[in-house]
């Protein structure tokens, strides 16, 4: 046995709650010890569409909050956007089905041993995991400072025990119907210098990261990101949900998202690589 | 599991029992450790193992598609050193029995390859992946040509030695495949594996384009399995002595006895796998006790049974 | 439907939309007019039709498999004589667009039947099936081989006469479907019908044998969508002059885009019917909305829009 | 438009009561209008597994009970036994779930104008269509037999209001656990001698079918039997479910038992054919 996702485990978990929050659906899952394991950035992989579904692959789905209530018991909770055919059927699954799920899959947030000034940046559903990093941080002494984007209302996920584990929030929206209008990249530079931010830490999609990144370069503040590839298996086996990374050695990999992620050090992908192999990749 | 009988052999390596993992589809063996111990399977099959580390192909490599899905991983891996340093110590060190996939871009590379891999303890059996482009023709791939893929055999029967059996590994993509399985058979094939994808393609039809980066990818999962099931039972008909390791689209014990049927001395589990990490564990213990249930004495009184006479 | 111009042609032939049924599955006609006027249809391509009649093959004919069906019909119907005497007569008083499907036993057969259907008013297109058994070579399909797929398709050519345009089928289970494509254009086909089923076997495993009477059968439905996408776009890139009738698997208007985009200038609805006998209708006006939604301006212009240079 | 089919129509059928019923499933679906058109004998093709479902074919199911309510109103009703995915599936939709139903297909048993001496013998779920037939025979006039023979007891269907509507009824069960040791064949010859039957109606497995052809032609009944041969489509355009038929000319055709039956006359089937094309078959 390795020590790759060593605390991983498959329950068939209960829905105990499916409720909708905006364009997604918070659902809660009664998934007994493997609540104890988890930290935050883990994902889960969920079968979907149930016998005989034409669909082969699981869905991953960050984990918003994880409650562990010892004695074996626990509870995670998702925020799920139904978007294709696998996440709609999740989505639409009723109070007491029971889904086919594990986890805790892949990295979690690296959690400074200092206290420090945290800024924390989600786009759309990429909140979800970044509330349970808050409540890390904040125990450890840690200012939080969150700034959530998406293109509309709707697609804020912001909810009210979330917002108080936070020290300030801002959200921003394109179309400006909550919040400010424009992008987080519109608004970070700024709480970075305001606040003295010491590391971002991200979640959403992929061209919001690689802005994060250019901004948290030109402020020299450290930036972990939790990445979204498309993953086949979730689990390390299948190399399709790989992107390209720098190591400590200067030589770029192609690295699975969903083991040596989705929580990676934004500085080090390789952001602009869309559909080709980066000049220089080890093995291109 | 029982005494019933379930131990097979492809060519002169015996397996405990008939249910294997896929190549590419198992990682390095390390990440499916976590789910069960690896000895419990057949043998594991690994990654093609390449010359040269591999960066492989640019994502996206993977599109699902009804009951099964596209790759495009391009074979990424390490390279036949580093495989040799660190992943063949670490599945010997787990006691998984172990049959190792090479690829080649030349004929060379597969002499090369076999001739690292002939001294190396703790090799069950070689599977020799020839449905690779051949940089020195056109990139047409081996397995596609009689001509080549006999070629890319010899060079490995050559360079191997001693008792390795090779078992090569055909693609479906062809018009005749019976007629390349006697050829890499003839070239000092010890037996085949049956299927690897099917080239397909997926258009993203918001993006309008070819969703994979490579454009193609290789179909596997259940969609695939009459065709795997076809092929198999078209080769055991024409060549009834020679040992199938069957694959595609299996995900059940039933879909395994179908193959096993049809004329496969094993099974290897592949897209299942991604699915549901237990699945080479299920299928081995559904498979088990179907055949107890058919009331046959051992595995191997199954392998082609669907080819006996009508009475 | 609105006025976007959706119309499109197969050679010469013009159709008012895309949407066709396939070849088999739909009939005569007749039992699908009950569910909607044919008249509706970009065309109505019949069942292949043969000089004499036929029985077809024992039953079981059908397997159903993951998102998919296997059949061996075995060309049953009424030959020629017959079907000009009563369905052509009959979709003629429907209002419906046809295009008549032949197949033959010989290359002579080919040549008979276009011979027969040269004068036949109602008659918008010939499909050229050949992906069926050559009795004259060992039962080896036509559409295998370059050699006798150019030889069924030259003898159609020579005697079709006039402007009905050939449209030839070609069977996906070859190595290489662009080469087999260019050989039967260059013996005169006007178009190209992608794919056929892909031939496999399901084993019943509570018989162990193999579950149809004529043990392989032809795979068709959304499983095999990926590997006819990818057909048609090597095929388009090969020969982007020629027009291309795309299907397999095409269930909903997304679906039948796919193949659009990868080069099909209309689509044939084949097994989704026997799911739903509306869906030819239903991918029509789906692929209708798509269309006018992602901004194109006629159907042509999406006609292989997947291969358009990167920006 | 043909003639085929011709009062066919795709509803959107809701499920209003699902009782277990020995082996089986009994289900009423609220149809509309479709249940006026009925007749016994035909059937409904049924989409199976749901949304991205891997089973891309319909499933067919004899119409057990079919009710007129008027005003564009009905119901029918089915007795489903699971067995494979696709009728499993079936079987555990729950009261209030929707099913794509297309109805009524097939041929009906052919009603005599005369009262006549009928024997109606069922196999398993084959008795379902008989109770219906049963009861337009008695309202014209005819004495009606029944005969219902299964493996076991849980496998005979035969409801309280079903038994009513004939005029004797016999079972027999290969296992004896109910009625009388045996098979239907092995009863059926005493009671058309006993009760001068002039007509015969089967349904049930083709073996039984066959058996029951053999004893008609020996005895000089007629003999209308609803065939089950595998169906793609239901509805004529596949081809899939011919079965071998001698014609009135003597000539033996691939007949479709989904439009030219599943009602056929049973001494036109040429039973023994299993698996070949029978010799002299047109086409041949
Ligand atoms: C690490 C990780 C965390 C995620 N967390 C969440 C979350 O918290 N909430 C949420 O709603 N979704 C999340 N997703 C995306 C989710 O896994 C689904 O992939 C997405 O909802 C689309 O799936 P679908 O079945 O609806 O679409 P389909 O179009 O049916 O998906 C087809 C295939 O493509 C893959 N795919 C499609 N879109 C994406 C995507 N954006 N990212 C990755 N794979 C994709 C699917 O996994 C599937 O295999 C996460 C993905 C990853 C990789
Ligand atoms: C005219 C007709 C009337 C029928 N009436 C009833 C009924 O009243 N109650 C009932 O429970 N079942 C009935 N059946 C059988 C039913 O349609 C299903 O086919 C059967 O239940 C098996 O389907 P499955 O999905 O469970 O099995 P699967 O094994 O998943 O079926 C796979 C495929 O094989 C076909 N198939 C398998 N077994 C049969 C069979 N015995 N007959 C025909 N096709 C088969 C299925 O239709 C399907 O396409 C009838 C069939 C026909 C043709
Ligand atoms: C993601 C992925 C990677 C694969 N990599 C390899 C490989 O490296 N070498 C090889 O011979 N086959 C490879 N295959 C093919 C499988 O080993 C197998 O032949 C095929 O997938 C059919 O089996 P399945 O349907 O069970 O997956 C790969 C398949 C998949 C899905
Ligand atoms: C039951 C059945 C019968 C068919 N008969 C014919 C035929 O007579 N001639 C022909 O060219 N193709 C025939 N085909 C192939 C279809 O026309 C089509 O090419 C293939 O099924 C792929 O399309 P689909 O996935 O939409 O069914 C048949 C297919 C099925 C399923
Ligand atoms: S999703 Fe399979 S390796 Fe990452
Ligand atoms: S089931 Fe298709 S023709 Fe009868």
């Amino acid at each position: 046995m390795s020590s790759i996702n060593r605390s991983a485990s498959n329950v068939y978990a209960e829905i105990t709650s499916n409720r909708k929050a905006g364009a997604y659906h918070h659902i809660a899952l009664s998934v007994g010890e493997m609540a104890a394991h988890v930290r935050p950035g883990n994902f889960v992989a969920i079968s979907v569409g149930g016998e005989g579904s034409s669909m082969v692959l699981r869905r991953a789905f960050a984990i918003y909050r994880s409650v562990d209530l010892g004695n074996g018991q626990g509870q995670i909770e998702l925020v799920v956007a139904p978007h294709g055919q696998g996440s709609t059927w999740v989505a639409s699954q009723p109070v007491g089905a029971k889904l086919n799920v594990i986890g805790p899959l892949g990295t979690a947030f690296g959690i400074p041993t200092e206290p420090v000034r945290a800024l924390l940046v989600g786009g759309g559903y990429g909140s979800a995991p970044l509330f349970g990093l808050s409540e890390v941080l904040k125990a450890r002494g840690c200012r939080v400072d969150m700034v959530l984007g998406a293109s509309t209302a709707m697609k804020i996920y912001a909810p009210l025990e979330g917002k108080r584990s936070v020290n300030a929030l801002t959200i921003t929206t394109e179309d400006g119907s909550t919040g400010i209008q424009g992008r987080v990249s519109d608004v970070i530079p700024d709480i970075i210098d305001t606040n003295n931010i010491d590391i971002i830490y991200s979640c959403g999609p992929m061209g919001m990261l690689q802005a994060i990144t250019d901004i948290a370069r030109a402020k020299e503040v450290m930036h972990q990101c939790a990445v979204e590839e498309s993953m086949a298996c979730g689990i390390g086996v299948c190399m399709t949900c790989v992107l390209p990374v720098r190591g400590e050695d200067g030589v770029i990999r192609m690295l699975r998202s969903c083991i040596d992620g989705p929580v990676m050090d934004g500085a080090d992908v390789i952001w602009e690589s869309k559909r080709t192999i980066p000049e220089g990749t080890w093995g291109a | 599991m029982s005494d019933f009988d379930f131990h097979t052999h492809l060519g002169a390596a015996r397996f405990n029992n008939p249910i294997f993992t896929a190549s590419g589809c198992a990682g390095s063996g390390k990440e499916l450790s976590q789910f069960f111990p690896l000895e419990n399977l057949g043998a594991v099959v690994t990654k093609s193992i390449m010359l040269k580390p591999r960066s492989g192909r640019a994502t996206p490599r993977m599109a699902e598609t009804p009951s099964g899905m596209l790759n495009s991983i391009g074979l990424q891996g390490p390279g036949i050193d580093l495989f040799l340093e660190n992943d063949i110590p670490w599945l010997v060190s787990q006691g998984a029995t172990t049959v190792v996939s090479i690829a080649g871009e030349t004929v060379e590379d597969y002499a090369i390859l076999a001739r690292r891999l002939r001294a190396v303890p703790g090799i069950s059996a070689l599977e020799v992946n020839i449905s690779c482009p051949n940089v020195e023709n056109r990139g047409q791939v081996f397995a596609c040509d009689p001509v080549t893929a006999r070629a890319a055999i010899e060079s490995v029967r050559r360079n191997i030695g001693g008792e390795l059996p090779i078992i090569a590994k055909l693609s479906p993509d062809v018009t005749d495949i019976a007629t390349i399985a006697e050829e890499v058979v003839s070239a000092g094939a010890d037996g085949l594996a049956l299927i690897n994808t099917v080239l397909g393609m997926v258009i993203d039809t918001n993006t309008m384009r070819p969703k994979l980066a490579g454009k193609t990818g290789g179909l596997s999962g259940p969609a695939i399995r009459p065709i795997a099931v076809r092929a198999i039972y078209q080769v055991h008909a024409r060549l009834p002595h020679v040992s199938i390791l069957g694959m595609g689209g299996v995900a059940t014990g039933q879909d395994a006895l179908q193959l096993v049927l049809a004329g496969a001395s094993a099974v290897s589990i592949g897209t299942a796998t991604f699915g549901n990490p237990f699945a080479a564990m299920s299928v081995q213990s559904e498979l088990h006790d179907l055949l107890i249930a058919k009331g046959f004495s051992s595995f191997k009184e199954a392998v082609g049974y669907a080819h006996r006479s009508e009475v």
